[in-house]
């Protein structure tokens, strides 16, 4: 391996921009004051040299060639003032960018040459370390204990079953009410004559159904007469005389 | 700076930097064989009396300790605030209205057993506290309120409870489906 | 013991124990609201100041390490840190100079893209850390630098980094686009 194969390894080089710093770097120590122009052709010559040895040159490196390649041509040719910006505003350009990796390169050669923790200066090998002991403060409310005891209460009180009054007139109630009520009537009387005066409602319907019911039961037996002129007519109960 | 000095701080920070208690021998293949390792030693010890750090020997070997007057310094407390458990609440409660009760009162009255735990958390938190034991056999501790209860829920003394009449007519002793209830038919009637 | 004595004690024992740099606050929580930390810390910057082992401030945190130029002594037997790539570098230190800064940023200063990677291990490292998102269209993620990266490079803050103050006169901190637009209104009044 001679000195030109390993130079020509583009892959030591991190695009285009590097391999240019690392070119003008050996022109001038001071960036201001290199040559774009000759800074153009070593870069130019460089990447002929790569070619003809048969080397693959990555892509942005012939981009950056052939902007170089017109560059290098419009400071050389007579200047157009029409055009612009002008050749010499795109040197400054690449002139500035160039400072500026070389600047951060080597503010970060001059970072990582500090007396670093863990490599140059070490913390406690063995430190005991620090503790944070936690206590909880318990917070609630008094409505919370009222509130708890009264589910508490609720949850444990005896549970009585008590079945709610219903407003209905039973089959029995019925049958001896219409069976009495009877006694006292000769003539034919309507049905509804048989249920409780003030019974309304919900109570009225029950006391009406049983009565009928009731009638049925009665005439079953033999005991009444039933007489109904045609379906929805009104009912008239008669006891058997 | 003399060589002992050099000597001393060299023999400083390699035990500082050490992660394990060190030999005279350990400390010599950093600072170098020729180097008066026992007398560096020796000096360091005294430099740090009474300091907030002090060098030690313990077996043989050497390290940097802090002061064990100032352990208590190494922790330090963080209060929490943490919201009571229900079954902390409804513990609590019992033990207020029925104070003093055993465990075994508590879990009759809750129909639920009383975790360990509960009766823990309301004895840190100072607001309960054990008070005897009950005469009966197996003697069983008993628990009742504090005065640290009674200031944290601001109750001038446990007769400033509300009794059960009270909890009634708030609709507090409402069995849940039936609270539930009468909440919807009241909102039935609000629309 | 005097009072002040105390609390330098205490202190120094604080910061001998601590597993990581500790803040001025950060000591407070452990010796007390009232100490003059600040003021127990200047002592103790002194009394170590050429001793083995120094006490150091890194970005407002406080720890103690082993003096510089012992480096020699202590690298035995520990494990290399990891190289940094160039790219890391060069990464790091744009982030470190220009801070906040967007990764197109870093890439239009080193004219190559950033590798995904190359982010991730300085992220990794501690050195790194997102600092919200520039608003501009895309709002791209911006990236600042760490305490952790102040402590490891020895950097008592921002202002301390290498040359800061050059570079900023030279205006190589500025943008390309500002710089090229200050160079041509020079050459302009030159003329």
């Amino acid at each position: 391996m001679d000195a030109d194969t390993l130079t020509l390894d583009l892959d030591g080089w991190e695009g285009p921009l590097d391999l240019l710093l690392a070119l003008a770097r050996n022109q001038k120590v001071d960036l201001k004051a290199i040559s774009i122009l000759a800074l153009v052709e070593q870069y130019l010559a460089f990447l002929d040299q790569a070619r003809s040895l048969k080397l693959e040159v990555a892509a942005d490196y012939l981009v950056m060639a052939a902007w170089l390649a017109y560059l290098k041509s419009a400071l050389l040719l007579p200047r157009n003032p029409e055009e612009t910006p002008s050749p010499e505003d795109l040197a400054l350009r690449l002139q500035l960018r160039l400072e500026r990796l070389n600047a951060m390169r080597e503010a970060g050669a001059r970072l990582v040459a500090r007396d670093r923790l863990g490599r140059d200066v070490f913390p406690r090998g063995a430190p005991e370390g620090l503790k944070a002991v936690r206590h909880a403060r318990w917070e609630a409310e008094i409505y919370d204990i009222i509130a708890a005891y009264g589910r508490i209460s609720a949850r444990s009180r005896p549970v009585m079953h008590v079945v709610a009054h219903r407003d209905v007139m039973t089959l029995e109630e019925a049958l001896a009410r219409v069976s009495s009520l009877l006694e006292t009537t000769v003539t034919w009387a309507m049905i509804e004559k048989f249920l409780p005066a003030d019974a309304t409602g919900g109570y009225r319907k029950s006391a009406l159904a049983s009565s009928f019911v009731a009638a049925l039961e009665l005439a079953k037996q033999g005991k009444i007469d039933l007489r109904q002129a045609s379906p929805f007519a009104p009912l008239y109960l008669r006891a058997v005389s | 700076m003399t060589p002992a000095d050099s000597i001393e701080r060299a023999v400083e920070a390699v035990l500082f930097a050490a992660e394990a208690p060190l030999t005279a021998q350990d400390i010599r293949l950093h600072v170098g064989t020729a180097a008066d390792v026992e007398g560096a030693l020796a000096t360091l010890v005294a430099r740090y009396a009474g300091r907030g750090v002090e060098l030690v020997e313990r077996g043989g070997r050497w390290h940097f300790q802090t002061a064990a007057d100032l352990a208590h310094l190494l922790r330090r407390d963080r209060e929490e605030t943490r919201k009571l458990s229900r079954a902390g609440i409804e513990t609590l409660a019992i033990i207020a209205y029925h104070e003093p009760v055993s465990r075994a009162e508590i879990e009759a009255i809750r129909g639920v057993q009383v975790a360990k735990g509960t009766l823990d958390v309301l004895l840190e938190a100072g607001w309960i506290r054990p008070a005897g034991r009950r005469e009966v056999p197996g003697r069983p501790l008993i628990y009742a309120t504090t005065a640290g209860f009674l200031s944290h829920f601001g109750l001038a003394s446990r007769r400033d409870l509300p009794g059960l009449d009270d909890l009634r007519a708030a609709g507090l002793l409402d069995p849940v489906d039936l609270a539930f209830e009468n909440a919807v038919e009241k909102s039935d009637e609000d629309d």
